[in-house]
């Protein structure tokens, strides 16, 4: 096993009040991470911290042996890193297929002058990018909706959709932050053999996710966040034991 | 990633007949009144398609664009007419000061948050008009640049030459500059580098966790916009050959607004009907001269209340619609979000964990 | 007192409360479990309007209420401590609360009353009725929430997940208080995570998963429930 | 030196006409968030509304902008329902353009109503008193005195009343506001009167001392912004600070460059401002 991903005492205070401290997370290649935490834990600002989103306030992100902290988010992207936002931001008026071959700008080298005269460069470019998305497409299950408007697909296939715009940077590492949000439970299965189905194409990936049900079957290990503080990190089955993570879920001082 | 693709590609033969139609124009229609109101249709659709740009196709209001359109116009005026500069050496000298201001005016502003962005613009875009007011030596201040010569006479081979003093011959020239936009805008949107501005449109967020440098793409799209503008200002210079100060009053920026709104912003047709519909009903509201605003205020806000995407916005939602509807496995149509009225959720707390 | 009946909400296809159905009791104190996105703050913000239902019918005392504004909710007398607390940080604690009554501010008298209910419940609040709200500590800010809450009398208080992000000791103070109200007669729905706490002050609870009722019953019952483990951490 | 101190007083009087239109301004920034680009045009008609009034009707100067700041609260209130209310979950781009339509309105509309050309209000206080030797028209003490009373009536209702402290908690907190039952369409109807108002007061106080004409509120919207741009958009008292700012910058610097100049010195003070610290001089971080 070797690490993708670690931070060391990684920080971030607001106005005084620190949403995330002195967190020490590591991900290793090829697993799936989840990390959880009741709400208000800090989880969502730490995966800004990871994705460039947010400056830290102290410690160090480490991406594949590469010092990473304080890089804005476009540069992070360009290291390798993808991630998805709770709320999907798609092209409400485009075609599904129209959505994701942007995915592949970073790989791009065009120019506007490039574009403008449709040089050979722009030409392959925008061969390649449309091959990417096609790609891309049969991937996430949505190979038959390419040609239809974002608008008429369903919200679990816009989840999809969205996971699969990340995935068209070819990232190594990737973030989903609840992936399961807005979407009924029933149809988080197909979600799950997804994320299955990306870590098996040799993607790290790490998840915020408050459906425990699905974050038990689907991480091998995880992390728990209560305070902006590691509480705990394991297997499911000793997360599920844990007492820490009992009482920070359910309170104190067990009755039953 | 607009329908236009689509219809560029069905459509082909409509473009052709448009095309064919535009190149034959001057000699449909005789009226040297009317052809002089299409010429400044289509002087007005080019720094129309800059704006579009910014506002439809990268989600920036920018309302300086008067003060580059200003830019244009004065530096073929300033270089023909004091320094005898040739037409054909001004006219990109323009367009090359106007993208430079548009960089610096760029490097600053882009960097703000929507209504900040919006409100810097509008102040550069009057102290570009109070430079141009006031700066008596250079401009010539509110009595303004009279006597701006027209292009020079291209020689022709065979002897003879293209004289600008005719209209027709402005027309082709002005009708040139206008395919020529219009391919370059066609081109860009139907690239990577379109799809990147669009991107930044829909959410700057997601567009930077894909890699996309946000701030130097909005500089890009910004820059070229200022371009087109200060072309379409050249233009003007040679054409109208007297220059005063309120062209580039912000004044001028709101009546460009207008034109791509009701056209349809975000849409390549769009600047273009906007500018022949709105000049044509402004020409026939002769009479009305500078009260017409009376009803384009309120249009104005019907416009973005109703067709927030304009008349060619409209169509198009309008034919994907009928489409849908053809489609046999139609999906079920979602419905609206519950969400009362007004809390969605800021910034802030998506940030927050 | 408060009824839901079959209270659905959605976003889009996203169905957030499927057919909720619930009774909170006239002096009770009902605590709402269930994990992060269970649809508890959902149901709350259905409940004080700011919300609308996609199915349904919401009563209070048998007149029907969802629909009402969120103003006219508080002034039917249901008013809501929010998660995240909500509070107009700039302005002072006493301002905060005046505004809190609001809605029956005509009655002077009635708002001292109040006010000085609330300061006997959180005296510190008393001592910094001057200080911004936003300087508080996080409890003392959540003393403000509930007071400004408190200070439109009403009939059923909404209390959302106010142990949140709050230090254990703070937390145990937070619940003697709300136990406190709930004995002098006001009706208390509270939705919280930290159940087993919770449970030890209410009378009754309901246990929520994906939007959906999935048990309820009384607070002995529903803690001796290896369930309710289940709900939260899928174990 | 007194050259200098003329320039002081010069430079309150025109703060004090930025102020109470910047606070307008800035209160609707607060509630609706919303550059309201026809807020100056709103100053226009309220400086038509006193002349008219005083001129047409012979009211005295003092019922005249009472009276005018009735009926621009009005026209406050309807603007907020016919262009605003219904834009309010549209994208912010929209209520931008919305604005800019009301503003080609109400500039029109006052050019058809009134015609193009320049107007002048009587002076009713045209006396010139000396005050420790600087010569002063008593209309720039009333103007300077006007404002702050007004400021002071405006402070009183929105810290002592609380009707009007929801203007403030509305602009704290949106949902705070509705948990507590307060009526966001009230405060919103309330918070355009107030302004207009605000507005209309200035155009009055300002009439006798400026010119009247169609498009005059074009270059103070602007300075208006400016000025709560600096102040840190929302802020009351970074409006009032604001306000004074750019009175003073602009009277000073008068005495150094060119009056032709003098209306660049805003927008120069802006552009270094905005490039230094993006989001405004006072305001507060986080968020």
């Amino acid at each position: 096993m070797t690490l993708i991903l670690n931070t060391e005492s990684l920080t971030k205070t607001f106005g005084g009040l620190s949403a995330v401290s002195t967190v020490d997370f590591n991900v290793q290649k090829g697993e799936i991470m989840a990390v959880i935490g009741p709400n208000g834990a800090g989880k969502s600002t730490f995966f800004n911290l990871i994705s460039g989103f947010l400056p830290p306030s102290g410690g160090r992100i480490v991406f594949s042996e590469e010092e990473i902290t304080g890089l804005p988010a476009h540069a992070v992207a360009l290291k390798g890193i993808a991630r998805t936002f709770q709320t999907t931001h798609l092209f409400p008026n485009s075609l599904v297929i129209d959505n994701l071959i942007i995915g592949n700008r970073l790989r791009t080298r065009m120019n506007f002058m490039d574009s403008i005269f449709k040089t050979s460069r722009a030409r392959r470019e925008e061969r390649e990018s449309l091959d990417n998305a096609r790609e891309i497409l049969d991937f996430v299950g949505l190979g038959e909706a390419a040609s239809r408007p974002v608008d008429s697909i369903s919200q679990e296939a816009k989840k999809r959709l969205a996971i699969g715009l990340a995935l068209a940077t070819r990232p190594r590492l990737l973030l989903l932050d609840e992936p399961a949000a807005g979407i009924n439970f029933n149809e988080t299965e197909s979600l799950m053999h997804l994320i299955n189905k990306i870590r098996d194409s040799g993607i790290t990936v790490c998840l915020i996710e408050h459906k425990m049900k699905m974050v038990m079957n689907l991480a091998d290990r995880i992390t728990v966040l209560n305070y902006g503080m590691k509480i705990a990190e394991g297997t499911p089955g000793e997360i599920q034991s844990d007492l820490r993570v009992i009482e920070a879920y359910l309170g104190g001082n067990e009755v039953a | 990633m607009t329908p236009s693709i689509n219809s560029l590609r069905s459509g082909k033969a409509i473009y052709l007949a448009l095309g064919l139609l535009a190149l034959a124009l001057p000699y449909i229609i005789t009226s040297k009144y009317l052809l002089h109101v299409v010429i400044m249709c289509y002087m007005y659709a080019i720094a129309i398609y800059g704006l579009n740009l910014i506002l439809g196709y990268t989600g920036q209001l920018s309302l300086a664009h008067a003060g580059f359109y200003g830019i244009g116009a004065y530096t073929v005026g300033i270089l023909t007419l004091k320094l005898h500069w040739s037409f054909w050496l001004a006219l990109p000298a323009a367009c090359i000061l106007a993208s430079l201001a548009g960089i610096l005016v760029g490097l600053i502003s882009l960097r703000l948050k929507s209504h900040y962005f919006t409100i810097f613009s509008l102040c550069v875009g009057l102290i570009l008009f109070l430079t141009i007011e006031h700066w008596d030596s250079l401009t010539e201040g509110v009595r303004g640049l009279i006597g701006v010569p027209p292009p020079n006479p291209i020689p022709l081979p065979g002897g003879g030459s293209i004289v600008f003093t005719d209209l027709n011959a402005q027309y082709y020239l002005v009708l040139l500059c206008l395919v020529f936009t219009i391919f370059v805008m066609n081109r860009i949107i139907n690239s990577m580098v379109g799809r990147t501005f669009m991107a930044i449109r829909n959410s700057e967020e997601l567009a930077s966790t894909i890699g996309i440098n946000v701030f130097t793409s909005k500089l890009l799209s910004f820059v070229i916009s200022a371009f087109f503008a200060g072309l379409a200002g050249a233009l003007f210079a040679g054409y109208i050959r007297f220059l005063g100060p309120p062209m580039s009053h912000p004044n001028m920026t709101f009546e460009f607004l207008l034109m791509l709104l009701i056209g349809g912003q975000g849409t390549l047709a769009g600047p273009l009907v906007g500018a022949l519909l709105v000049n044509t009903v402004t020409e026939s509201l002769q009479f009305m001269q500078s009260y017409r605003y009376v009803v384009f205020g309120p249009f104005l806000i019907l416009v973005v209340m109703f067709f927030p995407r304009g008349i060619t916005g409209g169509y198009y939602s309008l034919k994907n619609r009928i489409r849908l509807k053809k489609q046999p496995r139609a999906a079920h149509k979602e419905a609206p979000p519950v969400l009362a009225a007004d809390h969605a959720k800021t910034k802030s707390e998506e940030l927050r964990g | 007192m408060l009824e839901l009946e079959n209270l659905s909400v959605s976003f889009g296809s996203f169905m957030a409360l499927r057919s909720v159905s619930m009774e909170v009791r006239q002096g009770e104190l009902l605590v709402l479990l269930g994990a992060n996105g269970a649809g508890k703050t959902t149901l709350l913000k259905t409940i004080s309007g700011l919300l609308r239902p996609s199915g349904g019918v919401i009563t209070l005392q048998g007149k029907k209420i969802s629909g009402l504004s969120p103003s006219q909710i508080v002034r039917h007398g249901i008013s809501q401590c929010a998660e995240g607390r909500r509070l107009f940080a700039q302005m002072s604690v006493y301002k905060n609360l005046l505004l809190g009554a609001y809605t029956c501010r005509k009655d002077k008298k009635g708002v001292e009353k109040s006010l000085a209910y609330v300061y006997s419940l959180y005296p510190i609040l008393k001592e910094k009725e001057n200080d911004p709200a936003g300087s508080l500590s996080g409890g003392q800010q959540q003393m403000v929430a509930i007071g400004r809450a408190l200070m439109a009398r009403p009939g059923v208080l909404l209390l959302d997940e106010p142990s949140m992000g709050l230090a254990p000791l703070v937390v145990q103070q937070m619940f003697d208080t709300i136990e406190a109200i709930n004995r002098e007669g006001t009706t208390i729905l509270l939705a919280e995570q930290n159940a087993y706490t919770a449970l030890k002050i209410a009378h009754r609870a309901y246990v929520m998963e994906s939007g959906a009722v999935v048990m309820s019953g009384s607070s002995q019952d529903i803690a001796g429930n290896e369930q309710i483990r289940q709900a939260y951490i899928g174990a | 030196m007194e050259l200098y101190f003329q320039q002081l007083l010069n430079g309150l009087t025109l703060g004090s006409i930025y102020c109470l239109v910047a606070l307008g301004l800035t209160l609707i920034y607060g509630i609706m968030h919303i550059p309201n680009f026809a807020h100056g045009h709103l100053y226009m008609v309220g400086a038509y509304c006193v002349l008219f009034l005083c001129t047409l009707y012979g009211l005295n100067y003092w019922m005249a902008i009472l009276i005018s700041m009735v009926i621009l609260a009005v026209i406050g209130i309807i603007m907020e329902r016919l262009v605003f209310h219904p834009l309010r979950d549209s994208p912010p781009t929209n209520s931008f353009i919305a604005a800019v339509g009301a503003l080609l309105f109400l500039e029109a509309g006052a050019t058809v109503l009134w015609g193009a050309d320049y107007r002048r209000m009587p002076e009713v206080f045209d006396k010139v008193v000396n005050i420790f030797g600087i010569m002063a028209t008593q209309q720039r003490l009333v103007v300077i005195f006007s404002a702050l009373a007004l400021m002071g009536a405006l402070y009183l209702f929105m810290k002592k009343t609380l009707i009007g402290s929801t203007i403030e908690a509305m602009s704290q907190d949106r949902e705070g506001a509705f948990l507590v039952g307060i009526d966001a369409n009230m405060v919103s109807m309330m918070t355009f009167g107030v302004a207009s108002a605000l507005a209309a007061a200035a155009a009055g106080l300002a009439g006798p001392l400026f010119l009247v004409f169609p498009s005059m509120g074009g270059l103070l919207i602007i300075k208006a912004f400016v000025i709560i741009v600096l102040g840190g958009m929302g802020s009351i008292p970074g409006a009032v600070a604001g306000a004074y700012i750019l009175g003073l910058a602009e009277s000073l610097g008068a005495t150094v460059f060119p009056a032709e100049y003098k209306d660049l010195v805003a927008f120069i003070l802006l552009v270094i401002i905005l490039s230094i610290r993006p989001t405004g001089l006072f305001a507060k971080e986080g968020r």
